[in-house]
């Protein structure tokens, strides 16, 4: 169908697609943007300011005057209030009262007969005739435009965090079997659900969908109550991998079912009845050709599916535990945000960190998405 | 004995009734045709012997074992369906072989079959590809080979040709021909709407019509005494010129008087009591012949003259309204748009039916 | 190292496990009933029986696994639901009088409703547009990517982000929100977005749509390629133009697909919480059904027995849907 | 392990109760799973604590801590799978906990030592204490780790520019609040936002408010709804925290931008050029939401949130928060972890870093990380009445809820009868 | 003037070349039947002519104006695919419709059509049903039905009868021909596979075979005159009987000796220089007559008797190793399995290709 693509209706298509593509990463682009800026101007200004050159208000400390040095009888300290970062002073002062008193260049007397003189590059020098006291540096108020700055600390401090590796096996072992496996458990119910006739199917059918909306918080009191029973029993402990896979097998299922099961009951009845005729059981039929021709469902639900699970935190915690061994990568990422929850930039780094893997899978299982896998099949319809 | 016994089969979807009540038998190595117009129910029958469509009604039987309950793998059948039905996301070679893994065929016996079946196809070069890069004809000699490939006891083709260049078509036709020969055990049945296959191929044929039997004979049977005007009709291509016609003398020869035309006599006998009746009156068009004399059938007007060749085909204007009786002339006759022409035919061969339809001759 | 061996082999395990018995019940299953290499009487009826117990084999694993991770909760919630907060004393159905009665739940309901007239559509209509229109242009598996990446992060991060749109600062001060943004640049005011009843939850809902839009995307997707090129072929040459395409041909053909992704986004939306619990946790009149389960469940030591029958209630909305979805099963099944 | 001050070198420590405490417990080779709401930096913190705890006894330690820690902790005790020592800050909770006997009672040798040890230590055991499954009260949790509400926040150098005075009463902080709304600046930054849970910081206005308008007693009536919500005695403090609240003059942003402040955000006004305000309460731990590199007691300060000169009997009331530690699964190991928490070296530890309060009386003061925090140490152990947090002991729906909305709804311009008549209803609809 | 203007057209898929380089020019109105064997392109091209296929290479005019790049929808065109291609949600009532009301014609206008389409193809009670209740020749119905609905500029059809039965191919055919009549201005392309319908319905036939044209003519011109060995052999049912033979004698009449043959004269002049070189000797089966006199072309042993009803195929085994010679008898000649046989035929039926398969004649 490639003619069509030639249309002039192209050029609205694309346009489209941007807009709908910049309103749906606008807002994880702040969050992006976010991550890449210094913790205390996320509070202060909105993300996309941080994209150009912004004039602001700022205060810098001078060194304490145990830096000042001697020079012509006069006791001097020296610093720049850009501390390198690039930049242009419009104006400066010195009491939160006047905060753009001077104009760069200009000297000011402080109230207890130091001279502070700010340049436009932000260089300044404090003058004494005496020599300075107190410890503390003096506050000096400055308004500043200053380039885009952005840094990679959030990101470092993140990935630097203890044990974040051994969480992230931790996240994979979790993740890969309990996509797997409720796929596999699935594709066979769903297979049964749509072409083995037998009583009752439409009813369980509706029950699967019906489980769909059972509320995870719910079943997670009545579960781990019976791991624990069942744990005591056979003299295993509650927690273990195989404890989460099994519920996160359990809570995937019905979506699974029905996604894969609307898919198999819209393939081609001739392509099945053909394998029946030649001698093929439900069995052959399933593994050989329903499973290849359901690629395009099942990566779609491997997507979801592991996503769900590696940004699982509350099942995680729940059947596998809190411990340092055990602790899934959103939980290491969630504790490092400190108890209050304060940190923000932690947060956007970390945002970013966890979406890499599951967009790895989208990328990757995105090529089972594809067309025409029917074609050629059947005549007719 | 692998025969197929379908005693009263009955198939209705919903509301709607396919077949009507379907009594075959059919012997083990026989090669049937199911004939019939478009929708009269040849796929539906196809489909209840290969098991794939529940039987609403009746039994059927294969070796003499009701099969109603068993399962198309249990069957042993293969089929070449109408729309193909191949594996989209395999192979001509994997398609072709599906049937005989399943089968747990050595791999050598397997890739023997296959070449064998693919080489008489003329499907080798396309081995590798997938069904969606082939063309119709190419999908449909796959759906073939697929059926060949395997031994089974049935062998059910539902139109196998229909996509076929005519070439190719006797070709395959005669390898399914030798195919039936070579396997004098395997039952055949198969459904098609091309004469000369129906005809060269069948031991007996089938006709069908909204979803019951017409006829079953062998195919000259059907030809030369069709039991009735549909069948009669459907048999041979044009098909039979039917002109209504009154009984005006009954008894061991008959003699009727066509509209718009002559009184004939045939070599048929009809009872007494037929005196008077309507009647229909039947010739082919290859019965026809150009006359100069005066013992002619009927004479019209040439309307169309439709040379395919070997053949000419004359649309006759003149005797029943709007319906044009159609003569085959061999070679290409001298005959121009126009022409007023009379013709005659063969005595034995003029067919008479009843008011039903109802072959006299039977 | 060693932990990646071993997280290898018990992920190698735990699904070797899974597929040997699916290969094993079948085996044994075809061992029990031959069929294979028998003929006549004994070979169907074997079959028959090995047929009429196979889709159980199938299935079996499923229904364990949802009988015990969601058919048992179920039980033991109505169950609780009936019980008082300890989940020891039976109290009847006190606790659904108190919950009629109880204007939080009341307004719950209403804003389910809302959310599920809003955002299974609205959430459809976005991924179908762009699943369709970005398979037809040549950087569409990037732009899904990028409007599949709201899926990818967690709630959490998902809160922050919206935080940065819906923040607002007082009038005259620079808005870090950038919502507010557009509308001071615009002259208006800027406004307490999340803290305005009744609109609030449509700024919560604009959340979830732009987290569900990349689900729809990619199961409509996935039906929209597999849609016969022909009859579009066909429509093409019918003289249908892009809209009618789609609106005429497409979108009828995945209309099952449709559903399903309406019908899970529907049932998602019954269960939505962690959004408004971020962002509001019910103030400003945006409580809905499962936030306040949550809330009774678990905070300040919970009450069960009130939390279980708002579950309750919530597992009960589900049945028209299951209704309906019985209907279209038989319905094509009928077809067939 | 390591452990942070090594035994006996420091003399500021009470190295002594440490030596004592390991020669009476030896549990080698038992581990105790301890569940906290610690994350992050707080959760190395307690990590250096336990260390010692672990050093003395020989018992490994396991922490875990979460997000979800209130939801957590219900699904781990409730499905019976509890870790030995759980650790949380909200009363609410345990004594929903406790009530269905999910806790261990920790026996009377501990009430007598809390009333012993801590300073106003009836005010310790009262919290302590909750009606067990029986319906018997009994000491179920052990206070550890405090934080002090009463602060309010402002920068010295930016009075200083503007010459303004830290004010010793309740009359004096109103009328630097008129003063600064006269020089043309915001006095107050307050931020109710905080996601889910906004509106708490109001609260935490309201019960300072209560604790300097009311006797404690009241309060204590009031967080038991033993007088309505709708008690003049608190429809009073409400409108008094209104008074600084619902006046555009007085606030940063106006009065409408306090409810949608995120409280993180909101001390940031302080550090502003110029200045956005000048004063802001919060309890002890707002500094981790400074700009980096602020060094409170120089770049910030705090002062107690002064007490009204007109009622003087009052005394100096503290409102404060903290953490409780109870026995969820009773073993050795646990029971030796309550133990080891009379120890000072268990308090002394934590002190010596930051972000810890103690109201142990014996334990050096001295050992406090820094100026500040040995100043809120202070101002705890002076305290002549100190109260819990009371939306944290009121039910969760209340206190965790209408009181949080009410809150937010009073800050948008609804009158303060109507608030607590909303409140009073919601309490009434769970009693 | 909507003739078409194709000026060599390429096709490839990948690196499999598909289309040679094929120019063709059809003028408006024209009706032009494209036959070749299966595989050889022809739904290809038809797809490319419709706009579904892209243009590997050289230039197609509609018009007069280039449309290598211009949509489907804009080059007036209706087309019946070879896979039907229905839209499998819309009954068929709405299939027919679609397309009109796309061109948003009026309601009563839309359903006098298709109500037309169905009577004409025997659809009307089916017209409620969805295409997946239709047997395989009524799918195939609509898809007809569905562009006559249409009043495009070019009708394209890929194999539209393969489906039906005998008589409804024949009626079908004759609605075809009567529409192409009644439209005289509307270009036809149709492909099929059958010779009947390519005769009877082409102006002009185009033979393909594996890419590129091999001969194009009108239908008479074809059977009479083939340009080639493979036109030869390709038009006419069964294949023109080909034998090798040697040029004994060129000059205005040729004289070639046939294997294991007698000598022949043809009416077909040749140049000196042909003189001893290897031919091809041609024969149609329809053209052989038997005979008993000495004056024979050769003899052979019956070794199969297709009887046919009309006509009768006679395999003459003895001449060529392994590839019988057909004879093609009109009734059922009182010839049996294994006699002995002899056969002339007209000369001027006679036909001589060169060693690379090209017609002497030409
Ligand atoms: N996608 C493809 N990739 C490669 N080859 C292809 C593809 N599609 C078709 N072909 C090949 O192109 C050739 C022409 O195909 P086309 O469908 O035009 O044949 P056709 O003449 O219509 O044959 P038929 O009469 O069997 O329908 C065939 O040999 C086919 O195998
Ligand atoms: N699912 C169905 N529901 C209702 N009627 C159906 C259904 N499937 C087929 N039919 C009808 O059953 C009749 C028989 O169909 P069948 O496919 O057997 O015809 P056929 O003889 O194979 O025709 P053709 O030669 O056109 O393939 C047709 O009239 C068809 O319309
Ligand atoms: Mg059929
Ligand atoms: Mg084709």
């Amino acid at each position: 169908m490639n003619p069509s693509t030639r249309s002039p209706l192209m050029w609205a298509v694309h346009l489209s697609v941007l807009l709908l593509v910049l309103l749906w990463t606008m807002p994880t682009a702040g969050l992006l943007i976010s991550s890449l800026r210094d913790k205390d101007q996320l509070a202060v200004s909105g993300w996309w300011t941080a994209l150009a050159t912004s004039s602001r208000n700022a205060v810098a400390r001078a060194p304490s005057p145990e830096s000042q040095v001697e020079r012509d009888g006069k006791f001097v300290i020296s610093g720049n209030v850009l501390e390198g970062q690039g930049g242009q002073i419009s104006a400066f002062g010195f009491s939160s009262r006047e905060p753009a008193k001077f104009k760069p260049g200009e000297t000011a007397e402080l109230n207890d007969g130091e001279r502070l003189t700010v340049q436009a590059d932000g260089s300044f020098e404090i003058v004494s005739d005496q020599r300075m006291e107190g410890s503390r540096g003096q506050r000096i108020f400055f308004t500043a435009s200053t380039p885009p700055r952005f840094t990679l600390d959030n990101y470092a401090e993140v990935l630097s965090a203890a044990g974040i590796g051994r969480s992230f096996l931790n996240s994979l072992t979790v993740a890969v079997p309990s996509t797997v496996i409720p796929i596999l458990i699935a594709a066979f119910a769903a297979y049964a659900l749509a072409w083995m006739p037998f009583p009752g199917r439409a009813l369980l059918l509706a029950v699967v969908v019906g489980l769909l909306v059972v509320p995870l918080q719910m079943s997670l009191i009545p579960l781990l109550q019976l791991y624990n029973g069942v744990g005591a029993f056979f003299g295993v402990p509650a927690k273990t991998y195989m404890g989460i896979w099994l519920a996160h097998t359990g809570f995937g299922l019905p979506l699974a079912i029905y996604l894969l099961r609307n898919y198999m009951a819209g393939l081609p009845r001739e392509i099945m009845e053909s394998a029946r005729v030649d001698g093929a059981s439900d069995f052959e039929i399933f593994v050989k050709i329903v499973l290849p021709l359901s690629f395009p469902a099942l990566a779609s639900f491997a997507i979801f599916q592991f996503l769900w699970t590696w940004n699982d935190l509350l099942v995680a915690l729940v059947f596998l535990g809190a411990g340092d061994d055990e602790l899934v990568l959103t939980g290491r990422l969630v504790n490092l945000l400190g108890s209050r929850g304060g940190n923000w930039e932690i947060l956007t780094a970390s945002a970013f960190i966890t979406i890499i893997v599951p967009l790895i899978v989208f990328f990757a299982l995105q090529r089972y998405l594809v067309r025409g896998l029917l074609a050629g099949s059947v005549k007719g319809g | 004995m692998t025969g197929l016994l379908l005693k009263d089969i009955r198939k209705s979807y919903g509301a709607v009734d396919v077949i009507h009540g379907i009594n075959l038998d059919i012997k083990q190595g026989e090669f049937v045709v199911f004939v019939g117009p478009s929708g009269c129910g040849k796929s539906t029958l196809l489909r209840m012997i290969a098991g794939l469509e529940e039987i609403t009604g009746g039994d059927m039987f294969i070796d003499g074992e009701r099969v109603n309950d068993v399962p198309p793998s249990k069957r042993g059948i293969a089929m070449v369906f109408q729309s193909y039905a191949l594996y989209p996301h395999m192979t001509v070679y994997d398609n072709m072989a599906f049937g005989m893994r399943i089968a747990r065929e050595s791999k050598e016996e397997i890739d023997r079959r296959v070449r064998a079946a693919a080489e008489m196809l003329q499907l080798t070069q396309y081995l590798d590809r997938l069904p969606k890069a082939l063309s119709g004809g190419q999908r449909q000699r796959v759906a073939i080979g697929r059926a060949i490939c395997r031994n089974p006891k049935v062998f059910l083709f539902d139109e196998p040709l229909s996509n076929l260049d005519a070439a190719l078509r006797v070709a395959t036709r005669i390898e399914i021909a030798k195919l039936s020969e070579r396997m004098s055990d395997t039952t055949m049945i198969y459904v098609t709407h091309d004469q000369v296959e129906a005809m060269t191929l069948a031991d007996r044929i089938v006709v069908l019509s909204a979803g019951h039997i017409e006829q079953v004979g062998a195919p000259l049977e059907l030809y030369e005494r069709p039991a009735n005007l549909f069948v009669a009709r459907f048999i041979g291509s044009p098909a039979m010129n039917v002109i209504p016609a009154t009984i005006t003398a009954a008894g061991a020869q008959t003699t009727v008087t066509l509209v718009r035309g002559k009184s004939v006599t045939l070599d048929i006998p009809t009872e007494a009591s037929e005196n008077g009746r309507k009647a229909s009156f039947g010739v082919r068009p290859e019965d026809l012949e150009v006359t100069e004399s005066e013992d002619f059938l009927f004479e019209g007007t040439v309307s169309i003259v439709e040379a395919l060749g070997e053949v000419t085909l004359l649309y006759i204007e003149g005797l029943v309204e709007g319906e044009p009786i159609i003569a085959k002339m061999p070679g290409i006759p001298r005959v121009g748009r126009g022409d007023k022409v009379r013709f005659t035919a063969d005595k034995a061969k003029l067919h008479l039916f009843d008011a039903e339809g109802r072959s006299y001759r039977a | 190292m060693e932990q990646l061996v071993a997280a290898i082999l018990t992920m190698v395990a735990g699904v070797l496990v899974c597929a040997a018995y699916f290969w094993g019940t079948n085996l044994i299953l075809d061992r029990i009933f031959p069929s294979k290499g028998k003929f006549g009487a004994v070979a169907s009826r074997n079959l028959r029986i090995a047929n009429s117990i196979r889709p159980w084999l199938f299935l079996a694993p499923a229904l364990l696994a949802l009988t015990l991770y969601l058919v048992y909760p179920v039980v033991q919630s109505v169950w609780l639901s009936l019980h008082d907060r300890g989940g020891q004393n039976f109290v009847g159905i006190s606790n659904y009088q108190w919950m009629v009665n109880d204007g939080e739940f009341r307004q719950s309901i209403f804003n389910n409703f809302l959310w599920l007239l809003v955002v299974p559509a609205l959430s459809t209509f976005f991924g179908l547009i762009i699943a369709a229109l970005t398979d037809r242009i040549w950087w569409g598996n990037i732009a899904k990517t990028l409007i599949f990446m709201p899926m990818a992060i967690s709630f959490v991060g998902a809160a922050v982000i919206w935080k940065f749109i819906y923040d607002y600062r007082a009038a005259g001060t620079e808005q870090i929100g950038l919502l507010n943004a557009i509308v001071v640049a615009f002259g208006g005011e800027p406004q307490a977005w999340i803290t305005l009843p009744f609109w609030n939850n449509f700024f919560l809902m604009a959340i979830l749509v732009w987290i569900q839009t990349g689900f729809a995307m990619v199961i409509l997707s996935a039906a929209l390629r597999g849609i016969p090129e022909e009859t579009i072929e066909a429509a093409v040459i019918d003289g249908a133009n892009g809209w009618q395409i789609f609106f005429k041909i497409m979108v009828p053909q995945i209309w099952g697909t449709i559903a399903v992704v309406w019908t899970t986004i529907t049932i998602l939306v019954l269960k939505v919480f962690d959004i408004v619990l971020a962002m509001t946790n019910g103030q400003w009149q945006s409580q809905v059904l499962a936030n306040l389960m949550f809330d009774w469940m678990f905070r300040g030591g919970g009450d069960f027995g009130r939390g279980a029958s708002i579950a309750v209630v919530i597992m009960v909305l589900v049945i028209p849907i299951m209704i309906w979805n019985i209907r279209n099963a038989a319905k094509e099944a009928g077809g067939r | 392990a390591d452990l942070k001050f090594k035994p006996g070198e420091d003399s500021k420590f009470n190295w002594a109760s440490f030596e004592e405490f390991k020669k009476g417990h030896d549990l080698k080779g038992q581990t105790l799973t301890i569940f906290g709401p610690w994350r992050g930096e707080d959760e190395a913190l307690f990590k250096s604590v336990y260390a010692y705890f672990a050093e003395a006894t020989g018992v490994e330690v396991k922490y875990s801590s979460s997000e979800n820690y209130e939801q957590q902790i219900v699904i781990d005790t409730q499905a019976g799978s509890p870790p030995d020592v759980a650790i949380l800050p909200q009363p609410g909770l345990i004594a929903d906990l406790a009530a269905k006997g999910l806790l261990t009672p920790l026996g009377d040798e501990t009430k007598q030592w809390l009333l012993d040890n801590y300073a106003a230590g009836q005010s310790w055991v009262d919290l302590s204490t909750y009606n067990g499954k029986d319906g018997q009260p009994a000491l179920y949790a052990f206070p550890y780790k405090i934080d002090v509400k009463s602060l309010v926040w402002y920068v010295p150098e930016n009075f200083e520019d503007a010459g303004y005075e830290v004010p010793k009463t309740m009359e004096e902080l109103k009328a630097l609040t008129e003063q600064i709304a006269e020089d043309g600046e915001k006095p107050w930054c307050i931020g109710l936002g905080s996601g889910g849970a906004t509106g708490w910081p109001a609260t935490d206005w309201v019960e300072d408010l209560m604790l300097r308008t009311q006797p404690a007693d009241v309060y204590d009536k009031w967080v038991k709804n033993e007088i309505p919500f709708t008690d003049p005695a608190i429809t009073a403090a409400l409108d008094e925290f209104g008074w600084f609240a619902r006046n555009d003059k007085f606030v940063d942003g106006g009065a409408a931008a306090v409810a949608s402040t995120d409280f993180r955000d909101s001390p940031k006004g302080l550090f502003a050029s110029p200045p956005k305000c000048y004063l802001h309460h919060q309890a002890s731990f707002i500094p981790s939401f400074f700009p980096e590199g602020t060094v409170v007691g120089e770049d910030a300060d705090f002062f107690y949130m002064p007490p009204y000169e007109s009622k003087k009997e009052l005394g100096n009331p503290v409102l404060g928060a903290g953490t409780l530690a109870m026995i969820t699964k009773d073993t050795p190991a646990a029971r030796a972890f309550i133990e080891f928490l009379k120890t000072p070296i268990a308090h002394e530890v934590w002190m010596a870093q930051t972000s810890f309060l103690t109201p142990y009386k014996s334990v050096n003061v001295d050992v406090y990380g820094n100026p500040p925090l040995k100043k809120q140490g202070e101002i705890l152990l002076s305290a002549t009445t100190f109260r819990f947090d009371g939306s944290d002991l009121m039910p969760g729906k209340i206190g965790a809820g209408a009181f949080w909305t009410g809150m937010v709804d009073f800050v948008g311009g609804k009158s303060s009868a109507d608030v607590a008549a909303g409140v009073q209803k919601a309490w009434d609809a769970i009693k």
